[in-house]
This record gives structure tokens, C-alpha cells and sequence, in this order.
């Protein structure tokens, strides 16, 4: 095929995944016959059978289940049905998911993959467009990793899979039907690598998931300013590749963090506290924030006053120019 | 009072009008009035137009979204019609009807799903909670406040409205664990519509009822037929004394079913067939009444004509309001996160204000 | 095989010794050999011998804290007896006795609680499970190791170890829900000893039995007499073959008694007398089986001296062991977080290494 | 009396205010009773009757009734008796208790406290030292409220109380024992002021909760550096008190950030992107951190290398002059 939709990546990754690999295991609610509420797992149950199954409408014990399948050999990928839907599984993701491998010495690791589609932009009903991310990334022994075009999509997810480590897999549901050129399979830079979407020299947009295309966007929009924007697309939020970010502004000397959380211990007061600190003779201007704001996610009609857009990130790349 | 057979044998089920796919159950006697069945049927009817109108205004765009109760509205209407006032309500998404019932114009209960607000009507003016979309959490605010009612001597029963699904969280557990210890007045009227999105009840419990659970929790459950009107009044009406006469908390499971796809979003066409939905069409809850009610000479073709008027002038009347309400000022979403001021929330406040400003500006310049 | 009487019925329990607090009580017969029983007073009196030894280290400042299993020797080890090599085992934290049984060095056991790691024996060596402290959140990794061996067509069962407590959270009604939908092998085996620290039974379920859950939730629920190890080990015997052959899951309702507080850092005189806890020393499981073993003339006094040696020098060398454990280098808290390398854990190792190193320095120094 | 401990000064804040609002309801596991694991309710049944009860074993149904309680116009004070445990009620306190008042548009307010004991420090088995500050910090609609001292544990537990909004109340467990000269009542200043327990001028040193005694500690020891240490104790993590925190830094220039939770999205990643931003031009050095380190908290005799300690934060002084 030439060109593909993320939904497309998801669901062929999660088919070699199954193909290549007799340990996997896909469950959640609704993700077998229907194929999931984004038909993600479209397919998957017809092909692979009951290696592809329903639960009960219990997310804890989606993911405690998952513990166990895992103990015993297996390569579990559940779904969140949406992101405020894996809150009832916090528990168990902080408590035992992220912290088996350590509590055992190293003699229990869980290869398990939870998926969750996050953030805004779909004009939803409430709980269905939250950013747990700070959540997840903050909790010691999980990695988070959101991938920001198709072609991550893909790559990710079957490096996550692989993964002998538990991830949770954040997938920007605005961006599920975007479309990319190329054909499948692809692979990228493995987890734990941030990407240089688009070089410049003005000022460094920093984003994942969502914001990607976005900070796109909004890099071609700034050359109307005469602004020359670099993008750094995270890709995996822990472990954060610090690095890249490092080189980028050591080059540019300015930094806008943009995501759809909350600004209030979102992803961009940590890169903001790191870069401080690793790039402090580079910094011409402080990492400034473009976020959401800290207010529960509000009503659809308000959402796009909410959500970062290309208006207030300029006016953060103006500000931070200011300096 | 039903004995406790119906609770664990799902043959055994509490009905009151004769049932087409049944023909020789046994049927109960009903404690309601010729005008109390009436009432039952006027709304239902209404309800039934204004779901359809609902339906209608999301494929045009002007609803995101729209979860429809067509087939059980014998569930919804007639356990809400036994509510006392003072009685609260704990509703998850589909509850529309129950919120009709309570008074809630159905502008306001529309208005959520055109994205105006969160919620858009006074839950403490019609004693109808905020409805509760994270599956079974609302389940343990109904046991809350039905506490917090008994502590304070008040005569009500708060009354927490959920699905088949909805049992298998753990809340719905714990919900129903704390009410029984706490002899709370609680009443978990679950409609057991067969299905949880596209999972059918038997992936959801090896259970064959979900009546059963109550026994297991020391505290009363009972089976009925949810599409007999009179069977779900009648039955809803003895939880309720049961709960309100300080004897703990009742479980009603009302066998239903889920006509319409889960929500417009969804489509059911991909995990079941319309041969499965069929006999249920059979079983609709009006026609059902409506024969019930034609062969006692009480319902006229003048009444039921009436019946159906006035539920489209409503419709119609509801049509405009809808499509003439708008999202107030986008600022609102920081007035009501905390009771007092935050720094950090004016500053944001003042930059989106500053946005619009300047987004005001360049309209006029243009 | 018992029958389902067993399960809602409070009076009906399950017993094979006498019990001098139910002297007509009604005694089933069990499946054991006399080698088998000479077995479990054995392993009963040396768990006797070896909880003691932990509680007086716990007193002497060796031990952060001690969950003593007191009481509940029947309950564990006949439970754990009846296990095949092969089944899982997911503890919570007063499984000490079924670990023994497994096979665990107890000085192994007792690690965790010098602070030594938070685990210290290979879980898949003895196929016990990472003891669990979050009450009732291991019920789940039980039924999803279950539903896997299923899959893989392997000859296991899992047994949940969880308290009366516990059947309170929402993850043990989710544990039980999935066992019991997807036919898993599971035996949930609750130990009922009538508090969940000083929270009596009676304030955590209304229902008189806990075994009632399972047939809510379409599967077998038992209730037996926890202090008579011949019961429970029949018990447990029936459940894992039943369990084995693909009936689904079981739930054991073990009724005992918690005799030492809570823990260590517990002191049961603040909510509960004296008076409510002697007559369950009249029903000690260990005396039960030796006065039945005894009169039978199985049990002879060089027996019963020969298990006391075994026991005390068992824990002599247990003492020895443990005080000889220490804990190893500190940056092993680096080691097992995440399968692969982390360069923010690398910077922070280098830090901890970096301070140690200053440390001895100025040791040297001084 | 003179002098009291904090524990002391707990349970006479809610023994103050079941006596002054026939409201406020005390609930949990083990309060009545046995008065808490830690003592904090004791002596609350015999005096208050059944406004002080024990609950079933399930954090979710207590805060869940709970919010069911303050709707219908009670004042609930929830304990969840260690901070992991309060992990089962993620889903209501971040899908409820912080959304309810914002979804009924002002209509519903929850006057609820939870209190929850944190930190480590104490020898505890697993899931027993978290630090789950970032959780509800990050949450919007939730105010996150710690004490560093008996005095404050008095005032702003009262504070809490009489708020009309939800509030995490964090109590330093490891703290729980320690004296403070003088006699209840006590008022200090309300919640979202930060203050300066210690001044001085060489350097910020940030803490609350169980970090504050150690920072005062670190500030006498640093004056054998000839170090004049300032200490400023937060208070309340949500809303944070950054006005104090920029007069500080714009007055040392230095900040040094101290918390046992991980540093990775931990309240210093907050605070060192805001002074970046909001004392950008004071600031001589990076706002650096001193907390636990990013790996799940340790076994009992392992903490004390895992824990913050005085000569950790004096390391980061002494390099935060460096530059
Ligand atoms: C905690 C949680 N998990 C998942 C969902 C997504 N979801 C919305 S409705 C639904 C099915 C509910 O089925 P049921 O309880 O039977 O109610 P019904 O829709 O049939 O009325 C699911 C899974 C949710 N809203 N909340
Ligand atoms: C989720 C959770 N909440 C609270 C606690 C604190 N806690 C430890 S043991 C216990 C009581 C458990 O009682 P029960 O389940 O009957 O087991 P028992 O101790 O009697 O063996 C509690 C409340 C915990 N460990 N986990
Ligand atoms: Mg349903
Ligand atoms: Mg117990």
C-alpha cells in the first residue's frame, strides 16, 4: 500500500507482533470482535483467534491478569479504552507493573504492553481526552513511550513489545487517522531516542504524541516571522533522551516545551529543570511552556481555546526571542 | 413481596403484563392505578420522540455524540415514576429518561453531548447527580450520600442506576459491599441490556443472574422484567419502602435490552446480527403496554394520539432550543476548578483573555 | 464431595476432627494417610517453633516488623500440603507457614522483614509468588497466571492466599469475576480469621459466609473448618482436582482465628478482650490433631519429641543464618528497575558510588 | 501542655473540629478503635461516637462514599492508612473528587480532606515510604497540602478541613513524632503560603513535609562551610507559593530544590522550571535537586542511601556555588 494511517501502523504491528511471536497476547475491552472502539485490533481475532479475546469491563483486572500472563511467559498487550479509563488500574501499574522486576531481584520481568489512547482534539465526551502521561513517566520502572507519526507508530510499538521492560504505549488518538507516505514495515529509532523532526537555528520546539504535527505546523508558520524553528519529537517521554535536547539548544539557546497536559508538573517542568541544568550557559532565554491549561479538560465546544495551538506557541517563540 | 427464588434462577423473573415471547410466565400483580399506568405510557412514548430527536440531531452534526435508551424505556420511566421527590438519583450515561422523569428538560440533558458543558443542569434541584461516565464509580456516591441521608435522619433512598458491564468493576463491589454493612438505602437498579458495548453478558459473568450478587452480600436482589412496565414499577416500588423503611439496600436487575448500537459512535452491525435483535423488537416495551392497555379499553386512539402529539411538539420545541444554545465565554473553564482564586489559573486565564483580544483585533483590522 | 449447603449456611462448615468448641458437630471423613497427618503435625509444630523464633527477633530489634501466623497453622500448611508441585502459589504477607511447605528456606522468608530486599527466594524455584502486600491486588496475578497455564495447556493450579479483609477490595471481586468467566484454574483460599487488623468481620460483610461470593459469581464456594488440618487438607484436595479438570475456580472459606495482634507494630488489646480470644485457644489446631493423632495411637510421645527437636534446632540454625545476613552494596537499588541500562539511574549510581567512596575516604582518615 | 508532637497536634485538630462542625465526619480503615496505626484518631470513637468509624478494607469505596457523603453537605476526613494505599482510589480522587465541582459548573463542592501518611524514613516494608506528591500536585481541581512541622500539622489540617475544596493532605510521616515547643491551638498562615523558616543568603534550600527538619539541619551544619543556608518550607504543593520562592532566589540567587520522591517529574522539576522562567535573570546557578532517587524505594536498611540526607544537599550547595 502506499501510505498508511497510524490506526493502520497500530493494527499491522500488533499482527507481526502476533505473526512473529506465539507468546503474544492482545485483550481488552471490546478490541475482538468490534476491533476496538478506533478498530486498532481490527482483524486480529478473525486471524489469530483467541490469542485476540474480550474481558469484562474491569481494567484492574485487565492489567493484573496481564502480571500474571506475563509471569508465566506470556507477551500481554492490553488496552485502556481511553486514557481516564486506566485509572482504575492505577494500582496495579504503579504497585506491581512497574515495580515486579525490582521487588524480585530481577527474577520476574513483565513484558507487557499497555496501550492507551490519549489526549484531546476529537471533541469528546468528558474522561475521554486526558493526558496521564506525568502519571506513568513519573512512576520509577515504567517506560512511556508516544509515538508522533505513523511510521513511530509502528516501530514502537513492536519495539515495546519486544521490550522485557512493562511500557506504557501513549497514542495521540487525534493523530490515529493521519496518514504518511511510505509503505509498512518501517522501522525508526528504538525507544529511549528523541528525533530532529525539522533543523533550525531560531528556537527549539520540543513536543510528542499530539503536538507533533502541531509544532510542524507551527515551524512552517514561523517562517512567515522570518523564524527558523527546529522540532525535537520526544518519542519516549522514560527514559527522556536529554541529550538531543541538549545538542538542539546549545544550537539554538531557546527552548518552548508544548503538550497537551497541564503545564502544573507536565513533561515540560522537567525538560525545563534538566535543560536548566545541562544547558545553563546555553540558555539565552528560560524553556518556556505551551500547555494546556491546569483545568480539567473542558466541555468540546472549548477544547480548541484549551489546546495548544500554532497562534500561542508563536507568541512563546516571540517571547521567548524577547529574552 | 417476591420471594427470593427469582434472585439466583433466571427463569424466574417478576412480570406483570403478559409477555409475547412468554406466553404462559406466570405473571404477578401490579399496584399501580389506571391513570399511574397511563402516565407510564405518556412518557414513554415522549421519551421514545425525544431519543429519536437525539438520533437525529448527531447525524446532523449538532450532538458529538448520543447513547440511546430506545427499548428501555419501560426500565428507565417506570422505576424513575416510583421515585419519591425527595429521592436521589445516581445515573450513568444513558439515563436520560430517568433524568426526564425527575424534570430535567431534555434541552438540558442534550447539551452536554453538544459539547456545551461537563453538565448543564442543577443536580441538587431535581436531585438527579451529575451523570457519571467512568463505568460503576457513581455507584459508591449513591451509597455515600444514602449514608449520609440515614445519618442525618432524612426519608430518602438514593437510588444508582447502572449496566450489566458495570458489575464487573470493582466499585460496583464495593458499592454494594459498604451499603450492605452500612444498611445503607441504596437501590442498585442495573439494567441488564445483554450487553456491555459489543461484550454479551455471558463474557461478562458465568453468573446466570446478576440478582444473585445482593444474596451474596447479605442484602436483598431481585430479577424483573424490564420491558413490563407495571413489573419494573411495582418492583422498584417495594425496593424503595424496603431501603426507606431502614431494612439496607435492595438490588434490582431488570432484564432489558439494548435496541440501538452502543452509542451513535459505535456500530453493532460488526458483533451481532439483527437476527439476534429481532425477538427482542418483539418484546418492546410500548407496544407492549399498549396492547395491555387497549385490551383493558383504557388506552383510546384519542389518548394515544395525544400521547404522541404531545411528544412531538415537545420534540419540536427541544429542536430549537438545542440548536439556539451556544458554549458561553471559553474563560468559564477556569471558574469553577477551585472555590477560591489560583495565581496560576488567572495568569492563564489572562493570557487566553489577551488571545482573544487580539484575536477580536485582527477581525476588525480585516 | 460436599454439597452447596456448605456455602451460605453459616453452621455448615466442614469438619473431620473433632472440635471440643462443636462437640456434635456433624464430622466428614478424610482422604489422609496416617503418614500424611504424622506430616502435617510435623510441619505444623515446626511453623509453631519457627513463627516464635521470628517474633523474639522482631523483639530484639532484628526484625522491622512480623506477621505471625498463630493459629492458623491448620489453615496453611494443610492447605499448602495438598498443592502439587507444579501449582502456583500467590501469597499475601501471613503466608509464611505455606512457604515453608514450599519448600522456602524460612531464613529466606524472614529477609524481607531484617530489610535486607523486598523479596529474597527465587519465586519460580518454588512457584510462590513475590509476597504481596496490597491487600487483594495479588488475587489477580493469580487468576492471570491461571488463565495463561490454561492456554498453554499446562497441568496447573494457582492458589490465591488472601484474608477475610480482603474480599472487600474491588480487585477481589475482579480476581474471582475473570477466574470465574474464563473457567481458570484457581482455588481463592481465604483465610477467615475474623479481623482485618482491628476491624471485625462483621463490619467488613453483612453476609454470614464469605464462600457465598463464589456461587454469585457462577462458581463453587466452600466453607471448612480452618483449625482442623484434615479438613482443609481434603478440602483443598477436592478443590485443586476440581480446579485441575477444568471445572473452574473454587473458593475456600477457611474459618480460624488471628491469636497474635495483627503485627508486631499492632497492640489487639486497644480493640479486642482477652475473653474473645480465649476460646479460640481452646480450639488451637495443632492440639486438635495431636489429641486426635494421639488417641488414634498414632501420635507417640517420641513422635511429638522428635517434631520439637526438629523444630527447635531448625530454629537455632534459622537464628544463626539470619542474624549472619546483611544487606548488599547499597547501588543494587540500580540494578533491577528496568532490564536495560537508564543513564539517569547510571548518573545517580555514579552519585551513591561517588559518596561511599568519600565515606570510606574519611574513615581512612580519621 | 507544653510541647506536642505532631501527632498530638493531628489529633487535636480533629478533635477541634468534630467539636466545632456537627459536619465533619472521620472515617477510614482501623480509626476508631484502635484510633490509626499511628494514632492519629485515637481517642476520636470514645469522644464523638459513630461520627468516627471504621470502614471496610477498599480505598475506593471510602473515598468514593466519601464524595457521596460531601455532596450531601458533610464534611468528610478520610484517612488512606499508608501513601500507597491510597493508589485503589486513584480513579475517584482524580476522575471525582478533583472534577466534580468543575463538571456541575459550581453546583457541587467537596468539602473532603484525605489525609494520607507519606514519605519514608521509618524502617517500613514495601509500599509503605511512597511519595505520591506528583500524582495529586499534577491534578488539577486538587490542593495539595503538607506540613514540615507539629504546629503547621495543627493549623493547616483545621485549614484543610474548613476548605470548600478537596484536599490531599500529606502528612510527613517520619515526623509524626517530633516535638515542638509551645501549646495548642496554634494558627499559622493559611494554605498556599510558602514560609521562610530559616533566612540567610548563600542559598535557597526548598523542602516540605519530611524535608524540612533535614534542611534545617543541613543549614546549621553549612554554616561550618561558612554557608548562610535560607530555608523555605513550602507548605502547600498545590497552589505553590512561587512569589516566596522568586523573593528568595532574588535574594540568594541559588536554589536547591529537596524531596524524597524521585527527581524525574518531582515537585523540583516544578519549581526550577519556574524560577527559570520567573527569576530568570537572578538566578547564578541552576535550580538543582536533591531527592530519592528514581527507583522504586528501597528495603528498610537500604533507605538511609536512598534517602536525602545532609550531606547530599551540602554537595549541592557547594555545587551550585561552583558556578
Ligand atoms: C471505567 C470505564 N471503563 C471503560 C469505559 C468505556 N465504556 C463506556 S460504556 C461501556 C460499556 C458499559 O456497558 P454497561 O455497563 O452494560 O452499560 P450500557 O452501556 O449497556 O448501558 C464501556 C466499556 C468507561 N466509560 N469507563
Ligand atoms: C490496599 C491496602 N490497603 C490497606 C492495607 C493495610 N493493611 C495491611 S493488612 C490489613 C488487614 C488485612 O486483613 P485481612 O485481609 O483479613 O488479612 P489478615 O491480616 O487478617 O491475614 C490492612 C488494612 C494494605 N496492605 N493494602
Ligand atoms: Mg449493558
Ligand atoms: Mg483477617
Amino acid at each position: 500500500m502506499s501510505g498508511f494511517t497510524m490506526v493502520e501502523a497500530l493494527n499491522r504491528a500488533l499482527a507481526d507482533e502476533l505473526e512473529d511471536d506465539p507468546q503474544v497476547l492482545v485483550f481488552g475491552q471490546d478490541i475482538a470482535a468490534l476491533g476496538g472502539v478506533f478498530r486498532v485490533t481490527a482483524g486480529l481475532t478473525e486471524r489469530f483467534g483467541d490469542r485476540v479475546f474480550d474481558t469484562p469491563l474491569a481494567e484492574s483486572g485487565i492489567v493484573g491478569t496481564a502480571v500474571g500472563m506475563a509471569m508465566y511467559g506470556y507477551r500481554p498487550v492490553v488496552e485502556m479504552q481511553f486514557d481516564a479509563f486506566s485509572y482504575p488500574a492505577f494500582d496495579q501499574i504503579v504497585s506491581h507493573v512497574a515495580k515486579m522486576r525490582n521487588r524480585s531481584r530481577g527474577l520476574i520481568s513483565l513484558p507487557l504492553v499497555i496501550r492507551i489512547p490519549y489526549g484531546g482534539g476529537i471533541g469528546s465526551v468528558e474522561h475521554h481526552s486526558e493526558s496521564p502521561e506525568t502519571y506513568y513517566a513519573h512512576t520509577a520502572g515504567l517506560t512511556v513511550v508516544t509515538p508522533g507519526s505513523p511510521a513511530d507508530a509502528y516501530s514502537l510499538l513492536r519495539s515495546s513489545i519486544r521490550s522485557d521492560d512493562p511500557i506504557v504505549f501513549l497514542e495521540p488518538k487525534r493523530r490515529y487517522w493521519q496518514k504518511q507516505e511510505g509503505t509498512l514495515p518501517v522501522t525508526t529509532p528504538d525507544i529511549g531516542t528523541a528525533v530532529v523532526r525539522r533543523p533550525g537555528s531560531t528556537a527549539t520546539l520540543i513536543c510528542y504524541g499530539p503536538t507533533v504535527d502541531l509544532c510542524l505546523e507551527t515551524a512552517q508558520a514561523g517562517t512567515e516571522e522570518g523564524w527558523d524553528l527546529e522540532v525535537v519529537d520526544l518519542r519516549s517521554l522514560n527514559p527522556l533522551d536529554i541529550g538531543t535536547l541538549v545538542a538542539s539548544v546549545e544550537k539554538t539557546g531557546r527552548a518552548i516545551v508544548v503538550h497537551e497536559a497541564g503545564s502544573f508538573l507536565g513533561m515540560g517542568a522537567e525538560i525545563a529543570g534538566q535543560l536548566s541544568e545541562r544547558a545553563f550557559y546555553s540558555l539565552r532565554a528560560p524553556v518556556l511552556r505551551v500547555t494546556g491549561f491546569d483545568v480539567p479538560y473542558p466541555a468540546a465546544r472549548l477544547e480548541s481555546f484549551f489546546l495548544p495551538g500554532v497562534d500561542r506557541i508563536l507568541d512563546a517563540v516571540a517571547r521567548s526571542l524577547a529574552y | 413481596m417476591p420471594d427470593d427464588s427469582t434472585v439466583t434462577d433466571p427463569a424466574q423473573m417478576i412480570r406483570c403484563l403478559p409477555d409475547p415471547a412468554a406466553p404462559d410466565a406466570p405473571l404477578s400483580p401490579h399496584s399501580l392505578s389506571d391513570d399511574q399506568l397511563l402516565d407510564l405510557y405518556r412518557r414513554m412514548v415522549e421519551i421514545r420522540r425525544l431519543d429519536a430527536l437525539a438520533m437525529s440531531l448527531q447525524r446532523q452534526g449538532q450532538l458529538g455524540v448520543w447513547a440511546s435508551c430506545l427499548g428501555q424505556e419501560a426500565a428507565q420511566v417506570a422505576s424513575a415514576h416510583a421515585l419519591a421527590p425527595q429521592d436521589w438519583v445516581f445515573p450513568s450515561y444513558r439515563e436520560t429518561a430517568v433524568g426526564v422523569v425527575r424534570g430535567i428538560p431534555f434541552v438540558d440533558l442534550l447539551s452536554q453531548y453538544k459539547g456545551i458543558w461537563l453538565g448543564d443542569y442543577d443536580p441538587h434541584k431535581y436531585r438527579f447527580a451529575m451523570n457519571s461516565i467512568p463505568i460503576a464509580t457513581h455507584a459508591l456516591h449513591a451509597t455515600g450520600l444514602a449514608m449520609a441521608a440515614r445519618r442525618a435522619g432524612d426519608d430518602l433512598v438514593a437510588v444508582a442506576y447502572m449496566g450489566d458491564g458495570a458489575t464487573s468493576e470493582g466499585d460496583a463491589h464495593e458499592a454494594m459491599n459498604f451499603a450492605a454493612v452500612y444498611g445503607a438505602p441504596v437501590v442498585f437498579f442495573i439494567q441488564n441490556n445483554q450487553w456491555a458495548i459489543s461484550v454479551p453478558l455471558h463474557r461478562q459473568t458465568a453468573s446466570p443472574t446478576l440478582a444473585a450478587r445482593a444474596g451474596a452480600l447479605g442484602f436483598r436482589g431481585i430479577r424483573v422484567d424490564g420491558n413490563d412496565a407495571a413489573a419494573v414499577h411495582t418492583v422498584t416500588a417495594d425496593a424503595l419502602a424496603h431501603a426507606r423503611g431502614g431494612s439496607g439496600p435492595v438490588l434490582i436487575e431488570a432484564v432489558t435490552y439494548r435496541i440501538e448500537s452502543h452509542t451513535t459512535a459505535d456500530d453493532q452491525a460488526r458483533y451481532r446480527t439483527e437476527a439476534e435483535v429481532a425477538p427482542w423488537r418483539e418484546r418492546d416495551p410500548i407496544s407492549r403496554l399498549d396492547r395491555y392497555l387497549s385490551g383493558g379499553g383504557l388506552l383510546t386512539d384519542d389518548v394515544r394520539d395525544g400521547a404522541h402529539q404531545h411528544a412531538d411538539s415537545l420534540a419540536a420545541a427541544t429542536r430549537d432550543e438545542i440548536l439556539a444554545r451556544s458554549p458561553g465565554d471559553p474563560t468559564e473553564m477556569f471558574d469553577h476548578v477551585y472555590a477560591d482564586e489560583r495565581a496560576l489559573l488567572e495568569e492563564q486565564r489572562q493570557m487566553l483573555v489577551a488571545e482573544q483580544r487580539a484575536f477580536e483585533e485582527s477581525w476588525e483590522d480585516s
